[in-house]
């Protein structure tokens, strides 16, 4: 393997994981939440790929496709409960769901 | 993959013809009655399979998925539940007034969210874990914000999406985390192989654990219940309430015992605060709660609280307790849902989760005022209910695991949850004059309900009286899931790293 | 026909029952029939008894009805035990209590609620009897306590006016203190000598206890402490005088003839346990000097006719209970006697002429009602002269010179307690004929009305003062010799030497003497004192009796109240309100957490994530 | 076999009484009487049966029977009635009677589903003076609480809902106690000989001394003296009482207030010896301090219930007392003054409930004279109200008195202060006599007197009364033996084997 030691690889997915982690805590707009959704899950995605490396073995590889496919599932709903928002409220703006609570 | 194989994995198969069936049917004209019956013909086929799949049990097949009499029986608990979720969206979504919504896709979702289900149940290795997680996890997402037309469901569906899918990065980042200390992504390996950052692995263990207390509702995790249980219809919510949780605690209990990760502070400490806060807050939080799919919500918090003693106390007896709990729990709940669900308060076609709506209900509606008090009367855990058995064994795991702090927790939970539970059972039962909305505006014959309701409505009263006064069938059933098969997976021939250090000191 | 004994007891019970249930019905003449009737039977049944019991060479007759309770080595019966001192006894209360009976058919001709009266006089009858005749100390308590019901029931009889409840909740209150005391004596003999059985405990309580141990002294003490709440002496003696609220021939049975007697019964039956422990038989003994003369000065400064003679009673009590200290038993339970005739003679004359003076009850507004009512007062004048113990004429000089000698020639502080008893019997002479004078002489104030005095009520009264004078002749200290030791009379012959003999005779003289002086001479150098500013300042004092009345309101019935009024709302709830407090404060800081944004819920998933992973560091 | 046909009876009854609501509102009331009828003849006949040592001669089990219930956790249904338990079912049946004949005054909407309530909950009580298997005694110790508090918080006055949630609230969650203690008993059983029993005979017999015996023996503890009512735990009593309707509240003191008694006789000293001596001179002190301050606060009331209630609770300081004084007198006094207090207090609830049934308050500043307007009620009140100060003759006293007797041994002073308790229950009771019949009659229009009925049943309570006060023999020697066996099986230091001829 390179001579990359894996911690930096673990590092950058970490930093990764936490802006995404931010961005879904921060942004308002739900299209932005779903960005940063799939932020975390490829940061995930990184880490596996960095530890199938590190260990030689291809399944971290293997997990990484299923994030993947995982991660186009979960966008693919969460693209059309969006755009049912939108057309309801008329706004993407996250927290103008807020009529369920107490 | 001998012929053995294919048998261990009967249920799973059955399930995945159906689905596959369904799709094809989907196409077809008039295919909403064909997968009205398709539904739950599938899932009893799959419930029969299990004595077949019970022979060769305990057999691993492939490393991801080991099939003995745990998994079995949790599949058991958990084809029930969703035979009973089936029957109950069926009679629900009938009730509604307009034009009925097309449920071949609900019942497809339902199958497909059960599928997963049943993987998680036998998951000892990461790639199967994640394979039924998402599978549960994602259907549910459409299922919750099934109706289209009301904006409720899609609040709900849109909340649950956000927070699951940080929960499934989380959970994601905690399996890579193992991965890169251990080198191995089956369970059992985990605990044998020696790393070089043990520290990963704890870390590991303690984001899988936040990944779990999202899915089972946990305090500081719990926040999407109380939104997710209002705003998606009842059978979902019912769903959401038994199904998912179950096959989560199943994966956890075997993933915990397997790893021993509750040999080490942090995980346990985490949980046990966790759980500690889970019985009190929850039961907190539904102390004067007026909309009763929120108060359901918040109970369903503090029993997956109560849960969390046999998760702690583990080995056998913690299995058994565990699953005894939750079979209690998902009949009660089932139950209390069915009739949220099935009661049609006024025109409006709305469910009845108004505290109005069970205002002196018992002079109206005798019946299902009966059934519905009964569940109450199970989810506060009082004797020759099923819902005492289920506290039976939550005490008795406390105990056998000396955990007392948390039975402190389990009776102080208890006796508050006493309180919110009694006070709505008394409400059903108040004086008519003290009824707030008008009596007539409920149907007031009970044909409003259809024949298959009235069957389940039964089937719960008599499940859960019956197993209350006479729980050895259940006991016995459950004593299988304690022989958790300690079987060794096969050795996988893989290069030994250098440094040779257990993880756990 | 000494068989016959239990139906001494069991006539004027079955008397009441039939009352109780039947009363309704009855028409008043039935009531007034079975009232009088049931007791006068029970006594002509006595007197048979008696003649039995005399032809009986035994020195007792007992009789054993049922096993009461038998439990882990103690058992009680419902018994009987006949002896010449609860022979004198029975007698007595069954004969005086007939007779009280027939005279209130008479007082209370116009009043209702006949049934209810005459209910209470048979059950009080039905209970002295078993006090007095009881074979174990339980069962004895059963009328006791009996006893104490009745006098409750029939002090509240005019039940409309508040204070006459309020008079008998003290009156029970205050014995029920003394009761408690007897109680827990009796729970000490069981637990150390294993049974109540009052012959029994005569021989087996020498042989157990020695004499002077801890074990009698407190036997002993407790007994005394229900002796002294049940006969009104110091210092439970505060409930007597309000006890005049109810109606003057329950006054004249309960609380002067029998039930304030019960005390000295008591400790007179249990003379082998007095003689176990000699400083409670002198503290006896000084109880009952002290309360005759606290007793005799009140009286002496009461205006109200019922109080006066309620002072007199525990005046003379205090003789009795001075002579049962001093061991001289057989004189004590003979002045018991000739008390209950003389002093229920008063109060049925005095019954008599406040019914005439439409309820006046102050002496000082009396007068000169000698000629209109001469029949009560010959009467009141011959209970007076007994009262006053004047020589030779009258039964009480028998009785309380007898005390006074045997007091006297006493082995230990002989001396002391005659001094007290002397005084005694001059206060006595001077408050008696203060009434007299005051009531029956001088000018008239208030005019009784003419009514002529039906029969039944005259004819009591006749009885009584027949008794009352020529009662001495009864000897019954005699007969009561076989049962009750004689007195340590140190060497002294049995009869007082002359010279003493004369000097008892001439207090009640002198007390005579100065009281016709004060109130019917009204000259001399006593009227000067009399109206001196000293006891201008001693009369309120007296007239309060001394201040215990006061002392206890302010020692225990406004603690009581207040304490009552601090607690009223259940501080022990408050605990509980206070976690109902913080379960629900609970529940609102948390409902504000579900604020319904998603971004929150991430957020504090995130904090939660935080935490675990920081908690994984620290470990 | 007749115990089970018996709860069985009682239950059946409850649904048949609601069933037959459906042809008249009479019907549930006639079917609820018959019920307790043949209750009555069963239970005599199982007592004399006992007096006459026909059942079981010799061991003190009168009635007994046994069958597999959830064999994994060797739970059975192990049912067994000995004098102590006898006693206080004959006490259950006479005061459900009384109390299904009185249930008219102020139950008149749903009777069908009261008489239900009232039958299932004496059936539960039937089944925890009888249940010999801990799990069994649990289930029925619950079970019993939810139908009376359904009583309470249907058919009762104005704050009824909230005092039956107290209730609830108060009893239940010390039952959770209850079952940790079972469960960490059966447990630390296991762990000892490896096999799985609820049942209370091997339970017995197995005199291990675990670690935490105290504790366990506190988690019994506390949730009988929640029920008794011990004092710190009594805030429930006074506020059940008040509002709950007069049947629910003659069936509340008379029946359910003994099963905490009757636990603490039965599980208490005989399972955990040492512990329990440790915990005896704290117990009797809370036990004193019960009576007084009971006595001060019943006082206090100013609504007749509330005084009633808080008599109760001084009343039960003397069971308290007599059971951790641990002698066979003080045991007999105490389950005589359960039995008493049963009676007493039984009908001085009925006497409320009539009261206030005419008056329409039970306010006592609201009453006063009423002894001119009827006094039959103000006789038969007078009678109860003076055997509930202790009047010797009537049964009270011969429990207090016996308490005291076996209290002596244990500790001077706290017989010494009892008996205070005696003189402070004089003033409450009388207070109360004063405050409701004495005084000026202000002319409340509802005033009438009894009608025959209401005084034929009190008559026969009075009968009970004054019986069990002056001829208590035939109780004291049918609770004799098994109070002697319980006793044997307090001494702490006993050989194992001298308690298997307890059993069988």
């Amino acid at each position: 393997m390179t001579g990359l030691p894996m911690i930096w690889g673990l590092g950058l997915a970490a930093i990764l994981f936490v802006l995404g982690l931010l961005g879904v805590l921060v942004r308002r707009n739900i299209l932005f939440m779903l960005v940063s959704l799939e932020v975390m899950l490829n940061a995930a995605g990184l880490a596996f790929v960095v530890a199938g490396a590190r260990w030689g073995d291809a399944d971290g590889q293997v997990m990484f496709l299923i994030i993947l496919t995982v991660a186009a599932a979960e966008v693919a709903v969460g693209l059309a409960l969006a755009l049912q928002l939108f057309r309801r409220t008329g706004s993407v703006d996250a927290d103008a769901a807020m009529r369920l609570r107490g | 993959m001998v012929f053995e194989d294919f048998l261990a994995l009967a249920p799973l198969l059955v399930l995945a013809v159906a689905i596959v069936i369904g799709l094809l049917v989907a196409a077809l004209p008039g295919s909403d009655r064909m997968m009205a019956g398709l539904t739950p013909l599938a899932l009893v086929l799959a419930l029969a399979s299990l004595p077949m799949a019970a022979e060769t049990a305990p057999r691993l097949v492939t490393p991801l998925l080991l099939v003995d009499g745990y998994a079995l029986v949790f599949s058991g608990l958990i084809l029930v539940a969703a035979l009973l979720v089936a029957v109950l969206s069926r009679a629900a979504f009938a009730g509604r007034p307009g034009r009925p919504p097309r449920l071949q896709e609900f019942d497809l979702l339902l199958l497909l969210a059960v599928l997963g289900a049943l993987v998680l149940t036998g998951a000892t290795h990461m790639i199967s874990f994640v394979i039924g997680l998402e599978l549960l996890s994602i259907p549910l997402l459409a299922l919750i914000a099934y109706p289209r037309d009301e904006p409720l469901p899609l609040e709900a569906g849109l909340k649950y999406l956000v927070i699951a899918g940080v929960s499934s990065a989380t959970l994601f980042f905690g399996l890579a985390l193992i991965y890169a200390a251990t080198g191995t992504m089956d369970f059992a390996a985990i605990a044998r192989t020696p790393t070089a950052h043990p520290a990963f692995v704890v870390a590991g263990l303690v984001l899988v654990l936040v990944a779990g207390g999202f899915k089972l509702s946990l305090i500081p995790f719990h926040m999407w219940a109380p939104d997710v249980y209002q705003g998606a219809p009842a059978p979902v919510t019912a769903f959401v309430g038994t199904v998912s949780k179950a096959a989560v605690f199943a994966l956890l209990f075997r993933l915990f015992e397997a790893t021993g990760a509750l040999a080490s502070p942090a995980p346990l400490w985490s949980l046990s605060a966790i759980a500690f806060a889970s019985m009190i807050g929850g039961n907190l939080l539904a102390l004067l709660q007026q909309n009763v799919k929120r108060l359901l919500a918040y109970s369903s918090i503090a029993h997956f609280g109560y849960l969390m003693v046999p998760l702690l106390a583990g080995g056998t007896f913690g299995a058994e307790a565990g699953l005894a709990y939750l079979a209690g729990y998902s009949v009660t709940l089932i139950g209390a849902l069915a009739v949220v669900g099935l009661l049609r308060p006024d025109a409006s076609g709305r469910e009845a989760e108004r505290w109005s709506d069970y205002q002196g209900l018992f002079r109206r509606r005798p019946w299902l005022a009966g059934l519905f008090a009964l569940m109450l009367l199970s989810l506060a855990g009082i004797p020759l209910t099923l819902g005492f058995i289920a506290k039976l064994y939550a005490f008795a795991a406390g105990i056998d695991g000396a955990a007392w702090l948390l039975l402190a927790g389990l009776i102080a939970g208890s006796t508050i949850g006493l309180f919110y539970y009694l006070r709505l059972a008394l409400a059903l039962f108040a004086p008519a004059g003290a009824v707030a909305g008008p009596a007539d505006a409920m149907p007031a014959d009970a044909t409003g309900l259809t024949l298959p309701a009235r069957g389940l409505l039964a089937a719960l009263a008599v499940a859960l009286v019956g197993l209350g006064l006479w729980p050895q069938p259940l006991i016995g059933l459950v004593r299988e899931a304690g022989t958790l098969a300690a079987t060794e997976p096969p050795a996988l021939s893989r290069p030994d790293p250098t440094e040779a250090r257990s993880w756990t000191e | 026909m000494v068989g016959l004994l239990f139906l001494v007891p069991l006539l004027p019970f079955l008397g009441f029952l039939v009352l109780l249930v039947g009363g309704g019905r009855l028409p008043r003449r039935a009531v007034e029939a079975i009232g009088v009737g049931s007791v006068a039977l029970s006594f002509a049944v006595a007197v048979l008894v008696a003649i039995g019991f005399a032809g009986l060479e035994g020195e007792s007759y007992r009789q054993t009805l049922w096993r009461w309770m038998a439990t882990g080595g103690f058992s009680a019966d419902i018994g009987l035990w006949l002896d010449p001192l609860s022979l004198v006894m029975m007698l007595v209360v069954t004969g005086v209590g007939a007779l009280i009976l027939l005279y209130s058919v008479g007082f209370l001709r116009g009043e209702a609620g006949a049934r209810r009266y005459f209910a209470a006089m048979t059950l009080f009858v039905a209970s002295m009897l078993v006090l007095v005749l009881a074979d174990n100390l339980l069962f004895l308590y059963l009328g006791w306590e009996g006893v104490g019901l009745c006098s409750y029931l029939l002090i509240g009889f005019w039940y409309r006016e508040p204070a006459n409840g309020a008079a008998a909740r003290k009156a029970f209150l205050v014995t029920r203190i003394g009761d408690a005391a007897l109680l827990l004596g009796l729970v000490l003999i069981v637990a150390s000598l294993g049974t109540l059985d009052i012959p029994v405990l005569q021989d087996r309580a020498p042989e157990a206890w020695t004499a002077g141990s801890t074990l009698p002294v407190a036997a002993a003490a407790l007994l005394l402490a229900g002796a002294v709440g049940k006969s009104a002496q110091l210092p439970l003696q505060v409930w007597l005088p309000d006890a005049m609220a109810g109606p003057s021939p329950v006054s004249a049975l309960i609380h002067a003839a029998t039930m304030v007697t019960a005390g000295v019964y008591l400790i007179a039956r249990m003379h082998g346990l007095y003689a176990l422990a000699p400083a409670v038989q002198t503290a006896v003994a000084a109880i009952g000097a002290l309360t005759l003369l606290l007793a005799a000065i009140s009286a002496l400064g009461q205006s109200d006719i019922k109080r006066v003679l309620a002072w007199s009673t525990i005046s003379q009590i205090g003789y009795m209970v001075m002579a049962l200290g001093a061991g001289a038993w057989g004189a004590a339970i003979f002045h018991f006697m000739t008390h209950a005739f003389f002093k229920a003679l008063l109060f049925l004359a005095a019954g008599l002429v406040i019914l005439r003076l439409h309820e006046e009850h102050d002496i000082r507004r009396m007068g000169g009602l000698a000629m209109k009512l001469p029949v009560s007062f010959a009467g009141f004048l011959a209970g007076a002269a007994s009262l006053a113990a004047l020589p030779v004429v009258t039964a009480g000089a028998y009785s309380k010179d007898l005390i006074l000698w045997q007091v006297a020639a006493s082995t230990e502080g002989g001396l002391l307690l005659w001094l007290a008893g002397a005084i005694g019997a001059v206060l006595t002479a001077l408050y008696i004929f203060k009434a007299v004078f005051l009531v029956f002489f001088g000018p008239m104030q208030t005019a009784p009305e003419p009514a002529p005095a039906s029969p039944a009520m005259l004819g009591p009264i006749v009885v009584l003062a027949v008794l009352a004078v020529f009662g001495g002749g009864l000897a019954v200290p005699a007969q009561l010799a076989g049962t009750l030791p004689a007195p340590p009379l140190a060497g002294a012959p049995g009869h007082p030497p002359l010279a003493f003999a004369l000097v008892s005779a001439a207090l009640p003289l002198l007390g005579l003497a100065i009281a016709w002086a004060l109130y019917v001479g009204r000259r001399g150098p006593l009227t000067g004192l009399a109206a001196s500013r000293a006891v201008a300042r001693a009369a309120p004092v007296a007239a309060a009796g001394f201040g215990f009345d006061a002392l206890y309101e302010r020692l225990f019935v406004r603690p009581w109240h207040a304490l009552a009024r601090t607690l009223r709302d259940d501080p022990a709830d408050r605990p509980a309100a206070g976690l109902a407090g913080l379960s629900l404060g609970g529940y609102r800081l948390l409902r504000e957490t579900q604020t319904g944004r998603v971004r929150w819920y991430a957020a504090s998933l995130a904090g939660g994530m935080a935490a675990a992973l920081a908690l994984g560091v620290l470990s | 076999m007749t115990l089970v046909w018996l709860i069985g009876l009682l239950l059946a009854g409850g649904v048949v009484a609601w069933g037959g609501e459906r042809f008249g509102s009479a019907w549930p009331r006639s079917i609820a009487v018959t019920v307790m009828l043949i209750a009555l003849v069963m239970v005599l006949g199982l007592w004399s049966g006992a007096a006459t040592g026909v059942v079981t001669p010799g061991g003190p089990w009168i009635a007994h029977v046994e069958a597999d219930w959830i064999p994994r956790f060797g739970i059975a249904f192990h049912f067994g009635a000995d004098g102590l338990s006898l006693v206080l079912v004959v006490l259950t049946i006479i005061l459900g009677f009384a109390a299904v004949i009185a249930a008219n005054i102020d139950v008149k909407e749903r009777v069908g589903f009261f008489h239900f309530n009232l039958l299932w909950t004496l059936a539960g009580a039937v089944g925890v003076f009888t249940a010999l298997d801990l799990f069994l005694f649990f289930v029925f110790w619950e079970a019993m609480l939810i139908p009376m508090a359904l009583i309470i918080a249907l058919w009762g006055h104005e704050k009824r809902r909230a005092a039956a949630l107290k209730f609830v609230l108060f009893t239940q969650g010390s039952g959770l106690l209850l079952f940790a203690a079972i469960l960490a008993l059966v447990f630390a059983h296991y762990g000892d000989t490896g096999l799985w029993t609820f049942d209370y005979l091997t339970l017995l017999a197995a005199e291990g001394s675990w670690p935490g015996n105290l504790w366990i023996l506190l988690g019994f503890v506390i949730a009988f003296a929640v029920k008794l009512p011990m004092v710190p735990l009594h805030s429930w009593l006074p506020d059940a009482h008040t509002e709950a309707p007069t049947a629910g509240s003659v069936v509340l003191a008379g029946v359910l207030l003994k099963t905490g008694g009757y636990g603490l006789i039965r599980f208490t000293a005989p399972l955990f010896p040492e512990a329990a001596q440790l915990l005896a001179p704290y117990a009797m002190a809370l036990g004193v301090f019960g009576i007084l301050y009971g006595a001060v606060l019943a006082y206090a009331q100013s609504d007749f219930k509330r005084l009633v209630a808080y008599s109760s609770v001084s009343h039960m300081g003397f069971v308290l007392l007599g059971v951790f004084a641990a002698t066979l007198w003080s045991l007999q006094g105490a389950v005589i003054q359960m039995l008493a207090h049963g009676l007493s207090t039984g009908g001085l609830f009925i006497m409320a409930g009539l009261l206030q049934h005419r008056l329409g308050t039970r306010d006592m500043q609201r009453f006063g004279g009423l002894w001119a307007g009827m006094p039959r009620l103000g006789a038969l009140t007078l009678i109860f109200a003076v055997a509930a100060l202790g009047l010797p003759g009537l049964a009270n006293f011969v429990g207090e008195f016996l308490v005291l007797l076996g209290t002596w041994e244990r500790s001077v002073w706290a017989a010494a202060f009892a008996a205070l308790g005696m003189v402070g229950a004089v003033i409450y009771a009388l207070a109360l006599i004063q405050r409701t019949f004495h005084g000026a009659p202000h002319g409340n229009p509802g005033v009438r007197d009894l009608d025959p009925r209401a005084v034929g049943l009190l008559a026969v309570l009075v009968l009970l009364l004054a019986g069990l006060g002056l001829a208590p023999q035939p109780v004291l020697d049918t609770t004799a033996p098994a109070l002697e066996a319980l006793l044997r099986l307090s001494e702490p230091a006993i050989l194992a084997g001298e308690v298997a001829s307890h059993g069988l």
